[in-house]
């Protein structure tokens, strides 16, 4: 009997002990709002950033079945403080309800902003708990507020959209999803500079955005940007491409190939004294559209066809590879591979990167094995060949 | 006198011991932050240097095999020297106690419930932890087949679920840490996570297994713990690649880092869950052992009307053990190893040495029961 | 402190009430005598005075007296 | 401290004012050898109440004789064919040998299986109350006692309460000659041990313990027989007092004496080394000790292909885990962890809880609470009205409750979920229901920390409670147990019984060959 009441009594003593507690951490669903999206731009006063936080909007009115489903407006709310952190303190002074930022999208950069230095509030979005790694980074052509500030057509709230956008492109190539943890990979790497993707505004009445290619931080300060071709080439090196589009101009005729299964390989080595980079790209092509040809036979087109797109990447990569060397600074990676790669080499080499990096020449080898041409063999006005 | 009757079978003593390795592989950052990405060099390491303390252990174990730490030392010490000794280990749990909750308890706070006063948030792990302890460890041991099987789906899961994330060349340039950086992180692996073994010495009376056959049961679940620490590793830092050194937590990183089709993401409760039920399962070891030494030191009848105060003393002990969370990062990497090795290593090796030397247990036979 | 206080009437009803009838005197004193180390640690720390850890004592042995410790 | 001391009050109170077990009500006296006033003392003891029926008849020569019994507990028939007739028409009785001829009555003239001689009023008194004749002759100093107990009893339908697909239909009922017969049927080995008690100072009601010899453990019938034989309570109307009052931990949420209606699950228990306590009058058979995983099993378990019925028998323990975690999980994940939810579901909510009034721990209160009010109310009523009332009210409440916006949607959803799930373990309500108020309790106060510290706080009490000394979470401990808890495997692979339950031939006979194997 006595052995049974000694543990009842314990269990008790528990509930007692529990019921004495309050609770500190219990925040009711309508007393906090989700920040949805971060915008960071350059203020006029020195050391200031003008901070824009992008809040879901709940409506007050009861739910009906169409208007649930998060696609409510946004508020934007502004300020111009020391850091972040000040800011949304400020903020929160001024809003009803607690800010919370673990729902947090988008973070962006203004042009400006970016051209000071945007290390500093990286490194806050690292320290904070419910900051969350995998929130996407950009640096947004105009200003940051203007970008949280559209409404696009399909999502009301502009930071859900740009993560749809993203999660659309990542299907084809992966350089434009720069979540926080890769950049600061980048940063902590001596190896390679940074590079984030640019957003602009697009579409007449303003609610449509468009990645206009990759802006280069070196020491996380803005200095260039990559146009179309040379963020291809940069994709191409870095080896990013899930499956692309290939445009053959060709005197006979223009051809668009669907290159797919692409495998890279990276391979830096060094011959005596010079740096050589070889890279081998192979992939699986598809022709999915051809113009011209006029009477040629099918082994004569695709020939052509093949060799207009190594040329084209060629082109691109070239184009990519010459602008980091104009801008001296190592977007590509190459330090990285050499100190992964040849470690001992790179403890010496790696002070003066700057003037050694030019000196490498890279070595590409294409592979493009056609495997299919669409439903049709050959085209309407081509020969009947072999 | 056994104050504890209840008996530990096989499985549940070689799950425990797994167990205990894998909730202290669910904090590493103090050994990841010196050898960056090789940190998995350092785990096989230091895996290796402590398998000598294992065999020291079960030699101890094989020799008296129903006496605990503090029955083994004033056999074989003497009463003076015994005492003292016993002090010093049971000294030593209680830190480690100590040391384990503050861990939780931070974890907890920082991560869930950041205002709530951590007494609340220690004080009701330290009452269940208590009234295990009141009924015998029995009744968690039993459960450790339940516990390691949870730790090691959700690591193996997380594993999966991070692949696509990984990149293999974030370990290669290996071996470049100065070699100092190596024997430093092999000597706090074999001191922090698999040091803690010392505990089994204090559980020895209450295996039901025969006493050659201890090792084999020892080394299957070191071999276990081992495994999954090594596998956490393994995923940080292809996960994580540079950034592992600057994070406190890298296992909670990479976990938020899961996001499967924007469904299955944001699994990190998984890893709090998983890390809240290893500790407690730690912890109400370490608690048992404590309380049972003390009990032992006096020679008590019972030791259950310890078991509260001391819950108290090690609540309190949790709070000033370290100021802060830099002291207890510096402290932890720099000489805090030192001390556990004496504690872990230096003094059973001397236990053994002398229980050879005075021939003790065949001693014992003919003298008493 | 109040807290304190109350937590330690619990703990001497749980602890303590078995003592009373039976007459292990030694046991009640060793463990009368932990539950006071245990109400003056607690009470310190209620009262916000600052306890010494023992192993910040360590470790400033270790790094100063044996000069051991990685850098 | 306070509790010992009620408790010790009450075990004083009940030793006080119990004499011991037979009551002395002036009967311990022994018959006269005159009838009149033999029938004078037992129609003075009976009183006049209309169904006890004496009939005085002569016999033999000169010979006077009387019965007397119960009408409605007897069976006519029987004691004018097996009783009556034979005495009045038996020419050889003769007067000189007293003592001889009521023997001789008793063994040859009454063709009657159960006769019992005796010359108490007690013994006489209390055989004619359970349904037996008394015969009295006479001039004889010792009456007959003729079982001839026959009721109205209700037939053997199929059990409401476990409705089965597969498997034996017929369940108990309430007399207990017919629930042992079920029993025996079953198990027809002589070592099948049966037990018969009396317990109870007004009701009288008997208690049969079924085990089998070399099975069930010695002290585990030791305890159950020492706590039944101190049991001295004024009624035992239903098995559930008995249950009550020889439980292990009364204040415990799991039950640790397990009860069912079908006479083969009781079978299976009993075989498995259980003790099975047959109450006479309730339809409900005990099976003490109840482990853990018994409230998950159900009898069809065994009777549909093992495969399917591990499926089945995981699905339970989920249902079970959502049953109590989905409300307090749906606290803890709105209030305290919105960062674990994905960000348009967490949108979708915050828009549904806009309106509402009342934080989540009331609303999710106010829903489980009416939930339970609703359950209740289609149990009470008939049949066809319960099972309308209960669908049309949840619906109604639950859509007004939402378009009023006093409860927010997802709450109703989660709340319905659990209440679905907590449908599949019938025998488990109680816990659940318990378990759910006090997580709810827990996520409001600590979140996600305060379910965690609840669900090991569970364990632990699973853990300690040792019904009758067996552990009762023993699926953890042992393999056997573990062949037949969370999954059942096939039959031929479970060959030894449980671990701690059975005490001697551990291992089943090795009935069948594993299909693998090629011997034959």
């Amino acid at each position: 009997m006595s052995k049974k009441i000694k543990s009842f009594n314990f269990i008790l003593i528990i509930f007692i002990a529990l019921f004495l507690t309050g609770c500190w951490d219990n925040e009711e669903l309508d007393t906090i709002s989700i920040v949805t999206g971060v915008g960071i731009d350059a203020a006029d006063t020195e050391g200031n950033i003008k901070l824009s936080l992008q809040v879901g909007k709940i409506n007050q009115e009861k739910s009906t079945p169409q208007s649930a489903g998060g696609s409510d407006d946004s508020i934007i709310l502004e300020i111009e403080e020391k850091s972040i952190l000040t800011g949304t303190n400020e903020l929160e002074r001024q809003v009803t309800r607690a800010l919370f930022m673990f729902h947090n999208q988008v973070i962006i950069f203004g042009k400006e902003q970016a051209k000071k230095e945007i290390k500093p509030y990286i490194e806050t979005f690292i320290r904070q708990n419910d900051m969350r790694m995998e929130t996407l980074v950009f640096i947004s052509e105009g200003e940051a507020k203007d970008i949280l500030d559209i409404k696009m057509e399909q999502d009301k709230i502009s930071s859900f959209g740009i993560t749809k956008m993203i999660e659309g492109i990542q299907r084809y190539d992966e350089t434009y999803s720069i979540r926080v943890l890769d950049l600061v990979c980048m940063i902590m790497d001596e190896g390679t500079t940074p590079v984030l993707p640019i957003l602009k505004i697009e579409g007449s009445d303003k609610s449509r955005l468009l990645l206009k290619g990759l802006a280069i931080l070196d020491n996380e300060k803005y200095i260039g940007e990559l146009n179309e071709t040379e963020t291809r080439g940069y994709t191409w090196i870095r080896g990013k491409f899930k499956n692309t589009f290939i445009e053959v101009d060709t005197e006979d005729g223009l051809a668009i190939l669907n290159m797919s299964n692409i495998r890279y390989k990276l391979k830096p080595q060094i011959k005596g004294e010079d740096l050589i980079m070889d890279l081998e790209i192979l992939g699986d092509v598809v022709f999915s559209e051809v113009q011209g040809f006029h009477n040629m036979t099918i082994e004569e087109t695709t020939k052509i066809i093949l060799e207009g797109a190594k040329e084209k990447i060629n082109e691109e990569i070239e184009a990519s590879l010459s602008k980091s060397k104009k801008l001296k600074t190592d977007f590509l990676g190459f330090g990285t591979e050499y100190h992964k790669r040849f470690p001992k080499v790179w403890e010496d080499v790696k002070e003066h990167w700057e003037n050694i990096f030019p000196e490498i020449s890279l070595i590409t080898n294409i592979e493009l094995n056609l495997i299919d041409t669409g439903k049709i063999r050959n085209s309407l006005d081509m020969k009947e060949g072999k | 006198m056994i104050l504890d009757k209840r008996k530990i079978s096989r499985t549940q003593f070689m799950f425990s011991v797994a167990c205990f390795i894998q909730s202290s592989s669910l904090l590493t950052s103090f050994f990841t932050s010196i050898t960056k990405q090789d940190s998995w060099i350092a785990v096989i390491l230091g895996s290796i240097v402590s398998i000598p303390t294992l065999l020291i252990y079960s030699y101890i174990m094989k020799k008296f095999p129903d006496k605990n730490l503090i029955e083994i030392n004033d056999m074989v010490f003497g009463p003076i020297i015994g005492k003292i000794f016993s002090i010093i280990y049971i000294w030593f749990f209680m830190t480690l106690s100590a040391i384990n909750t503050k861990d939780l308890g931070e974890f907890v706070q920082k991560t869930i419930l950041d205002n709530t006063p951590s007494i609340i948030i220690v004080g009701a792990l330290l009452l269940l932890c208590s009234w295990t302890v009141r009924n015998g460890i029995e009744i968690v041991t039993r459960y450790s087949l339940l516990f390691t099987f949870i730790a090691t789906t959700i690591v193996i899961s997380t594993v999966f679920l991070t692949i696509n994330q990984m990149e293999m060349d974030n370990f290669l340039p290996i071996l470049q840490q100065p070699k100092m950086a190596y024997v430093r992180a092999t000597h706090i692996i074999s001191a922090i996570p698999f040091g803690e073994l010392v505990v089994i010495l204090m559980l020895n009376p209450n295996l039901d297994i025969e006493p050659k056959k201890r090792i084999k049961y020892l080394l299957y679940g070191f071999l276990i713990g081992g495994f999954t620490l090594l596998l956490v590793v393994f995923r940080d830092i292809a996960v994580l690649s540079k950034t592992i050194e600057i994070f406190l937590l890298p296992s909670y990183e990479t976990l938020r880092l899961i996001s499967v089709y924007s469904t299955l993401s944001r699994v990190e409760a998984l890893f709090a869950i998983s890390l809240i039920i290893l500790m407690f399962f730690k912890i109400s070891v370490l608690y048992y052992i404590s309380v049972m030494g003390i009990a032992y030191l006096f020679k008590m009848k019972s030791y259950k009307p310890l078991v509260l105060s001391i819950g108290v003393i090690i609540i309190i002990y949790s709070f000033i053990v370290y100021p802060s969370i830099i002291a207890h990062m510096k402290s932890g990497s720099e000489t805090a190893p030192f001390g556990w090795l004496v504690v872990e290593s230096i003094l059973p090796l001397i236990t053994a040495i002398v229980a050879k030397i005075r021939k003790l247990p065949e001693q014992k036979k003919g003298m008493s029961s | 402190m109040r807290y304190v206080i109350i937590v330690f009437i619990i703990i001497a009803i749980v602890d303590l009430s078995p003592f009373s009838k039976k007459d292990k005197r030694k046991d009640f004193y060793i463990t009368l005598m932990i539950m006071m180390i245990a109400l003056a640690l607690s009470s310190l720390y209620a009262l916000d005075i600052k306890i010494p850890s023992p192993v910040v004592g360590l470790d400033n042995f270790i790094r100063n007296v044996l000069k051991i410790a990685y850098k | 401290m306070l509790f010992k001391f009620i408790m010790k009050k009450i075990v004083a109170w009940q030793n006080l004012n119990s004499s011991n077990h037979k009551i002395d009500n002036g009967l311990e006296r022994q018959i006269s050898n005159k009838l009149g006033e033999n029938i004078e003392f037992i129609k003075k003891v009976l009183g006049g109440s209309n169904d006890i029926k004496i009939h005085e008849f002569i016999f033999g020569e000169e010979f006077e004789g009387a019965i007397i019994y119960i009408d409605g507990l007897v069976n006519n028939t029987e004691i004018r064919e097996s009783i009556l007739k034979p005495i009045v028409f038996n020419k050889k009785i003769n007067k000189e040998n007293e003592e001889l001829s009521i023997k001789e009555i008793q063994k040859s003239i009454i063709c009657s299986g159960d006769i019992k001689r005796s010359d108490m009023y007690s013994v006489l008194i209390d055989g004619c109350l359970a349904g037996a004749t008394i015969l009295l002759i006479n001039g004889f100093r010792k009456g007959l006692v003729i079982n001839t107990g026959s009721w109205e009893k209700r037939a053997i339908t199929e059990p409401q309460t476990e409705p089965v697909v597969r498997g034996p239909r017929e369940g108990f009922t309430e007399d207990l000659r017919t629930n042992t017969s079920l029993l025996r049927r079953r198990i027809k080995s002589p070592k099948f041990k049966m037990e018969n008690m009396i317990i109870g100072r007004k009701t009288y009601t008997n208690i049969c313990i079924a085990y089998i010899e070399g099975l069930a453990k010695p002290e585990l019938i030791k305890t159950l027989r020492y706590r039944l034989n101190n049991l001295d309570v004024d009624s035992i109307i239903d098995s559930s007092y008995i249950e009550e009052y020889i439980e292990d931990y009364p204040l415990s949420i799991f039950a640790t004496i397990g009860y069912s209606e079908k006479p083969d699950v009781v079978a299976a228990k009993i075989l498995e080394g259980r003790v099975g306590i047959i109450v006479d009058g309730s339809p409900f058979v005990l099976t003490a000790p109840m482990l853990f995983v018994e409230g998950f099993q159900s009898s069809e378990d065994y009777y549909v292909r093992a495969v399917y019925a591990s499926i089945l028998r995981i699905m339970r323990f989920f249902a079970y885990f959502v049953a109590v975690y989905a409300v307090p999980l749906f606290i803890a994940l709105t209030t305290f962890h919105q960062e674990l939810l994905p960000t348009t579901f967490l949108f979708s909510i915050a828009n549904a809880r806009e309106g509402t009034p009342f934080p989540a721990f009331i609303e999710g209160l106010i829903m489980v609470i009416s939930f339970e009010i609703l359950r209740e109310a289609g149990l009470r009523l008939p049949r066809p009205v319960g099972q309308a009332i209960s669908i049309v009210g949840a619906l109604i409440m639950g859509e007004a409750a939402v378009s009023a916006g006093i409860v927010g949607a997802p709450m109703v959803i989660t709340v319905a979920i659990a209440a679905v799930a907590g449908f599949i373990i019938p025998d488990q309500t109680d816990s659940i229901s318990i378990l759910r108020i006090i997580m709810m309790v827990l996520a409001t106060v600590l979140g996600g920390y305060g379910l965690a510290i609840g669900f090991l706080a569970v364990l632990i009490h699973l853990s300690i409670l040792e019904p009758f000394g067996i552990p009762y979470f023993a699926s953890i401990k042992f393999t056997r147990d573990k062949q037949d808890s969370f999954t059942r495997m096939p039959l031929w692979i479970m060959k030894d019984r449980p671990k701690e339950l059975s005490a001697t031939d551990v291992k089943r006979r090795d009935t069948y060959v594993p299909p693998d194997n090629k011997d034959d």
